[in-house]
């Protein structure tokens, strides 16, 4: 079977869909590999590296149209529709709802398009959960951009010059990225607390060391897959109400709130931000989805009186090298799951490859 | 000469002491058994050279016969030791038997002949009981050395049937109740025929006390009888009214009895269950041997078997983060390495609740990255391993998720925990783990539980080698 | 003869306490060695067995004391032997 | 005695001499502070803090012209001179020979200007110690610079996406900044190495927990002051030959090599750059002082086959507010040592006192 | 009547034994005080009662005078405890001497009346040796209690002149002499006046032994003592043929030899050296009392006062980053405050060698910022601090940095640590610091060193907490 | 007799042993306390001055023996007092 990986083409996407390593891997599968001249420069895997790890170089064209199946980061641009071969495959990692228009294009070349953002998180799963590898190195990365944004040290430091205090850090939903973010702040030595609204995080922030805001939740905040319901209304003021104390005293805080296919919830009101220090940081992960904070604005970092805050965008394309690693392993996952000798299978009953599956045989299953 | 005889039993006397004191450490250990030699060999002689010691032929063939005998019983395979010390018991028993009938005969036949050495109620009452001692530790271990070599026609599984306590009390009753009665008339005619029947009914006593008892429980048993053995001795040392014996046979007796009782707590059965068989109800721990159910071992014994492994692997889980018990985690990893065993963390790729959940602590505990090994590299290692600690893992090494179709973690790749020659496993209920499905690993055969908070349990086991008691 | 009694009864007493003390301080490491060596002590029944076995007695009596001799001496010797090899085997530290 | 504190001027620099806390402190010392405003605010210190510590509110004018001694953090500027008090005391931390005419102009102004780089680093002085207290913020920052810099994360993760190998950090000069440098890479979960030519570093290194780099020095080339000497061509042949080979491997490299006064010693060839991977960083401190890289421009990032090689300014300004704190403590001690009952005590017997001091009664006695 | 005595003896005796194993843990401790009163009880009524009694009034009367001035003496300020302790010692001895001499003159006495109790030499023996250790043990912890008191007509500091040892051991050995006259005569018509000469003899020996030992020593001479006094209760027993007096004897003399033999060690002094007073060459650590030198405290010590501390302030500094002993220090940490003791961190501001560097390590043992003080906070506490750990820091605690203008750290602001009311101090050699000066907070009276790697040390103190040794 | 200094010899050796072992094992905490309570229990030399006072004995004598009696009651009154007090100074934990 012959595997295309196409170089990114879209702006600021620097991860590869497949490295070396995991392309050595799938040739030892059985898998033929071609690969888009640079298609990994960007991510610091030179053309050198795939052919020593026995992929062909290839064009773009071919990449994409003479394959059986096209392995990328992000969705097929519209531009490139039209190259990939007709009922060929692709798998991406996109959300089919925020671009109908293409999905229906995917679903008349006949292509059968695989986004790997629709994976049920079950067990089974985990190791081709892009999510959650990816929101790892955003995690991380947001806690990086914090430490530089804000004037201060994180660590607690006693020098001859004074003793500067502990930066105090405030994580906003602790899921993959919040976790991480977590973990990343701890080491750097600040004093983090967080806060989610499903009750099963605070036994995981305290098993990082942190500190777990509580917060009176009268509903059940946790649908039966573990994931967060969108609050009711008065709940919804209470928690903002009772944000709007906890960020007072924070010098970083890093929102990752989430509902799974819905708008991210507003946690952190103008009024909030008007409450917190001067040279305080929000880094808000959920910009992609309208953000955590009312003030948010995606890609572009706003300052209101002292307090800055940063909507950043695709921070995993931002480390490229190993975000791209944990993609290529989870593409590469994905891909000895849907292919059985040789073959797609098909099989709608799996219910990775039925969640997943966003158009085959021209019909559009995901919207 | 009997100045003699004082003296060497002090000199014996105190060696023995040392001889123990030295077994509390293995360093010192090996001289305890030197001590031991030594002193036994003093009192031997001491013993030998009394002026009415003349039939030195007799002597010098039983202890030749002796030697022939014991040195063979010494290089039995060390799973055979059990079975070999048993054995011992039972020697030691009969030897403490027969000289008890010795002496009433002797005392009988020179009764007449006013020669005997008089017979106070205090003495013919330490003989009744040197007997009855004796005798019941011969047949008690050898019954229980059959059921260890698990000799054919001796049963191995526990024997219990309604009433078994009424016959068992019984009988040891009757054998006290005769043991009074010569007591008050020493040379009654019918005196010597009721010797013989206390005999016969400690020789019965012996094997109905061991019947009732499982596999389990064995080492229990045989230390108990260790016991009675040195019990024995200090009856005949009353009989024969040396302080050596008494010395000696106290030592034993008293330090077999603790002996057994930590040994019981250890596995934590109730003593006096032991003491008396199977007497009152059903015995959880005995049944652990048949069929599967948690066994729990406590911190000594884990630290011991940890201390003895040539390799660990320590398997963390969301337990340790939950506990926070990463730094104890490491001072148990500096703890084994200090002692030479080879220690290594199998860390699960989705170990924890987030990527990396067990690197970001371990990494605070400074374990070297080194020390960390992934799944796949580990698992081909495991059966070589010779204890797998879970530390508040569960789904991760969990077998279910080979082939139970059914369950949630049907496919997940997991650390072969349950492949390592015995595994411990920390956690502090029977409660599931994230993907709630039971764990067989738990209820192996060769796993045992340290059930509580991971932190509060490591750090008891770390004690266990800070502590004087192991080295 | 009380007095005698007496002194054995203390002696007892003292020994017995040494026993429990002694024990109380062992390594779980040792447990199996040292109930192989305090029954090895306990074989200390040989010095009933020798006077038995050695003095002037009947016949039957004197046989009586062979066998328990034999039976003592057997432990005595597998006793130590063995404990000694399980010490040997313990790790050198 | 009457304090200035003006708004630095020079192109990025954001950090205040004095901020609000040790203004408040000097106050109850008996001084008097006058503060420009929105000296802070750049380092987030709002002038309503400072008039909240007791300091007025001064113009740019009043606060050079109409005070006994102003305190700042950069040189002068050329155009400020003027404004300055004639006789009047500036307290600034600067390299006089960078610029000696204006030196000169400050000696002519009759100013007494004293510069804290040129502090003894003696135990009396650790207090007044900025080149320590800033540097340490520059060791702290280079890190994060590097950390967002690489494609890489730092610390080891192992995941359902496979294993991310922890990132292999060098640190070359293991003074203040190197060490701590290598202490933050440490937090961040990398694995470190550092390497020095002074031996006394060795231990320092390894109390860090880092692995420090043996390197067979024959010379002694460490100065009776502790400090390091340059080295003999041919040693630092070897060295270089030795470091090329070092830097092979490492993800990110930290260059902090510096000797007091001179230019910094080269420790990188662009020959070992290309041995470099891809995707690895150097971020050398030393830039200002000519770098420790060949290839190494101060201020710019500039690229060679994958490798990218950051010479960054004046990092503490890039975290104003923390720097300030210790930068100001600093000052504020440095400020008790020269006054003496509301006077400029200027003994040059004291060695604090005459080697900082750098123009005085007219005359230059430092460039 | 005789049995009674016996059971009652062997009863004691048990009691006694259960006394001294209670007092190993200050649980059980009180309870083996208890223990102690009933077995001493026992004892007294079990001779009380004894038919040879008559003269119940005398005994009454002593008995009543020995409350009145023992009450009394349980309450001396706990300062005076030692002296209380020596001077019950003299007691002691008084009584056995007396018993000792009243035995032998009642056996003269009767001698004629061949009404006498035989006397063997053994027992002649014994009843010198009683005599000789009871006296010395009087006037010895006479003088004990005396210089500890600071009684003006004794000299407090040691007296030595040469051939002290010669005439000490003089003395000694003409008494020794002249009791094995007596053994082999003891009905020699110059028999009576040689008992007094020994008598006198002893009794100068005990203050000769007393003299030449200075203040450090004088609680390890105490327990001396009252080892002494132990085996004058021996001896007693044998000439009394009493077991009982001879057990407990033991008890005490056993226990307190031991006891001594770790207080030496415990300062590392030459126990022979104390044992026979100022024999041989000058004593360290006596000198210790006066001069300026290291002294060195063992781990247990160390352990014992910080655990008993309330509050303790540990000083990090190089050497603590140099053996990276945060994890041990935090293992530290954990164990005292479990233990209620309230811990803080001194961080100094230039600790280590570079800004912040303890709080890089401390932060990564995880140690609380809470529980990190500054130097400006913690200095007011010092004074009422119990014990401050230095752990490889030198110059920031430094007190020559207050005044010494000569020294490059002059000036520089350091933690209080000397004001503590005990330092404890961690460092590997008497090396000085970065600074190269030398530190005399390290012999100050109140400070103690633990001379080792720093992390070698610390872990030796967590096993003290972690052993059974302490509670 | 022999026989009888024998046990005694057997006796003061046993007793010494688990002397030894008893304080091996105590805590340094509780060592002053400890001196304290065998200095009371040494005091057992009671027993020896009331059998010297009590019997009908020679005046001289008996008054050596009460002397000898209101110094060992003297050493265990005080003895068991102080050791009690100090203990109830011990931290409660
Ligand atoms: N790593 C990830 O990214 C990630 C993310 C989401 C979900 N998951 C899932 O999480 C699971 C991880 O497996 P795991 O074995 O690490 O954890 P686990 O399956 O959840 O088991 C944790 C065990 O630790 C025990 N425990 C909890 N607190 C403890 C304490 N204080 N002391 C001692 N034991 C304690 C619990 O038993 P007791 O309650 O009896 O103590 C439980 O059995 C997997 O199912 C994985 O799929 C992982
Ligand atoms: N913090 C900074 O920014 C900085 C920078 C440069 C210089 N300094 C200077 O460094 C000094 C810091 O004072 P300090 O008290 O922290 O350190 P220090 O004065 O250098 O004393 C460290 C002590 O630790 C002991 N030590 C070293 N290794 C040890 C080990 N493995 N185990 C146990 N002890 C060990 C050494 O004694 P042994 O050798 O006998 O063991 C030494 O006395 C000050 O003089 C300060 O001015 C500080
Ligand atoms: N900017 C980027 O480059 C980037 C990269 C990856 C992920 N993300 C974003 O980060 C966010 C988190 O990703 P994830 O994988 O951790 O998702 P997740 O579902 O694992 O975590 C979301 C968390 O938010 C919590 N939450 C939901 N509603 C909340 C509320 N009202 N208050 C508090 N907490 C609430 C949920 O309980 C959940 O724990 C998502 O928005 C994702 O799109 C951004
Ligand atoms: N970019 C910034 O904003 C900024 C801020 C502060 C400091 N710095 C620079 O950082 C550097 C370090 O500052 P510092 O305070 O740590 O200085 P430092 O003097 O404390 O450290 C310099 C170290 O370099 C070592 N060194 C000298 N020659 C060497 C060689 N040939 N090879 C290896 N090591 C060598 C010295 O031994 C010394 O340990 C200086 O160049 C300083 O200007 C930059």
């Amino acid at each position: 079977m012959r595997i295309g990986v196409p170089k990114e083409v879209a702006a600021n996407e620097r991860r590869v869909a497949l490295t070396p390593e995991v392309v050595g891997r799938l040739k030892k599968g059985g898998f033929e590999i071609v690969v888009e001249r640079g298609a990994g420069s960007a991510a610091f895997f030179p053309d050198s590296a795939y052919t020593a790890a026995g992929a062909t170089l290839v064009d773009r064209a071919v990449a994409l149209g003479d394959v059986d199946v096209t392995l990328q980061v992000q969705a097929p641009a519209a531009a490139d529709v039209a190259r990939y071969r007709e009922g060929g495959a692709v798998v991406a990692a996109f959300q089919p709802a925020s671009d109908a228009a293409l999905v229906r294009q995917l679903a008349q070349r006949k292509l059968t398009t695989f986004s790997l953002v629709l994976l049920p998180r079950i067990t089974r799963a985990q190791g081709m959960d892009v999510l959650s590898s990816q929101a790892t190195v955003a995690g991380y990365k947001a806690v990086l951009i914090a430490a530089s944004a804000t004037g201060r040290l994180l660590p607690m430091l006693v020098t001859a010059a004074g003793t500067l205090p502990a930066a105090r850090v405030l994580v906003l939903g602790a899921g993959v990225a919040g976790l991480q973010a977590i973990a990343t702040a701890r080491r750097l030595g600040a004093i983090v607390s967080a806060f989610d609204v499903r009750p099963a995080v605070k036994e995981q922030v305290q098993s990082l060391g942190a500190v777990f805001l509580e917060m009176a939740i009268e509903e059940h905040a946790e649908t039966a897959g573990g994931y967060a319901k969108e609050l009711s209304a008065d709940t919804h003021q209470k928690e903002l109400a009772f944000l709007a104390k906890s960020v007072k005293d924070a010098d970083i805080v890093i929102t990752t709130a989430a509902i799974p296919g819905k708008k991210a919830p507003i946690l952190i009101t103008a009024a909030a931000v008007d409450g917190m220090k001067p040279g305080a940081v929000i880094v808000d992960l959920a910009a992609e989805t309208g953000g955590n904070c009312e003030l948010t604005q995606a890609g572009v970092e706003i300052v209101r009186h002292g307090v800055s805050i940063l909507g950043p965008l695709n921070l995993p394309s931002t480390l490229p090298f190993d975000a791209s690693q944990m993609y290529a392993r989870n593409v590469a996952a994905f891909l000895g799951h849907i292919v059985k000798d040789g073959q797609l299978r098909m099989d709608f009953t799996d219910q990775i490859i039925n969640d997943t599956c966003v158009t085959h045989a021209g019909e559009v299953r995901k919207s | 000469m009997r100045a003699v005889s004082e003296l060497s039993a002090i000199l014996a006397t105190a060696l023995f002491i040392f001889a123990l004191n030295w077994m509390n450490d293995p360093k010192t250990a090996r001289r305890g058994v030197v001590a031991g030699i030594v002193g036994m060999t003093i009192a031997v002689v001491a013993t030998w050279i009394q002026p009415e010691i003349i039939h030195h032929g007799w002597i010098l063939l039983a202890i030749a016969a002796g030697f022939v005998v014991g040195i063979p019983l010494s290089l039995v395979p060390l799973t055979a030791v059990p079975q070999r010390t048993a054995l011992s018991h039972a020697f030691g028993g009969l030897a403490a038997g027969l000289v008890g009938a010795a002496e009433y005969f002797l005392w009988l036949g020179e009764h007449g002949t006013g020669a005997a050495v008089e017979m106070t109620h205090f003495r013919m009452g330490a003989l009744c009981a040197e007997v009855i001692l004796g005798f019941l530790t011969f047949t008690g271990s050898l019954m229980a050395a059959g059921k260890l070599q698990e000799v054919k026609w001796i049963p191995q599984r526990p024997v219990t049937y309604p009433g078994q306590n009424v016959v068992n009390i019984g009988v040891l009753a009757v054998a006290a109740g005769l043991a009074v009665a010569m007591v008050l008339h020493p040379d009654a005619p019918w005196a010597r025929t009721v010797f013989f029947v206390i005999a016969g009914l400690a020789l019965l006593f012996g094997i109905l006390l061991i019947i009732p008892i499982g596999g389990a429980d064995m080492p229990t048993v045989i230390s108990i009888l260790n016991a009675y053995a040195g019990l024995s001795a200090v009856a005949m040392g009353f009989v024969l009214n040396s302080k050596l014996l008494v010395t000696a046979g106290a030592l034993d007796g008293s330090s077999g009895l603790i002996l057994s009782i930590i040994m019981c707590r250890a596995m934590n059965r109730s003593f006096t269950n032991v003491l008396f068989g199977a007497f009152g109800k059903a015995q959880p721990a005995v049944a652990a041997g048949e069929q599967k159910v948690w066994k729990q071992e406590t911190v000594e014994g884990a630290a011991q078997l940890l201390e003895q492994a040539r390799t660990v692997v320590i398997i963390p889980g969301y337990g340790m983060a939950v506990a926070q018990a990463q730094h104890k985690v490491a001072e148990l990893y500096d703890a084994l390495t200090k002692r030479g065993v080879i220690v290594k963390f199998a860390i699960h790729p989705v170990a924890g609740r987030m990527p990396g959940h067990m690197n970001v602590l371990l990494a605070e505990a400074n374990i070297p990255y080194t020390a960390l090994v992934e799944m796949d590299e580990i698992n081909p290692e495991m059966p070589q391993t010779d204890v797998a600690l879970v530390v508040g893992a569960n789904d991760v090494v969990n077998p279910a998720a080979r082939y139970a179709k059914s369950t949630p973690i049907y496919g997940m790749p997991i650390i072969d925990a349950d492949k390592a020659k015995t595994v411990l496993a920390v956690k502090r209920s029977k409660n599931p783990g994230f993907a709630g499905i039971d764990n067989e690993l738990y209820v192996l055969d060769n796993t045992w539980m340290l059930f509580g908070d991971a932190k509060a349990v490591l750090s008891d086991l770390v004690k266990q080698f800070g502590s004087g008691g192991i080295h | 003869m009380t007095s005698d009694f007496g002194s054995m009864l203390f002696v007892f007493i003292l020994s017995t306490f040494i026993g429990l003390g002694v024990i109380r301080r062992v390594s779980r490491l040792l447990h199996t060695p040292l109930m192989s060596i305090t029954n090895a002590i306990s074989a200390i029944a040989v010095v009933g067995s020798i006077v038995v076995v050695g003095a002037d007695h009947p016949l039957g009596i004197r046989i009586l004391g062979a066998v328990a001799l034999f039976a003592s001496m057997t432990n005595i010797v597998s006793g130590f032997l063995i404990t000694d090899r399980m010490l040997k085997m313990f790790k050198k530290r």
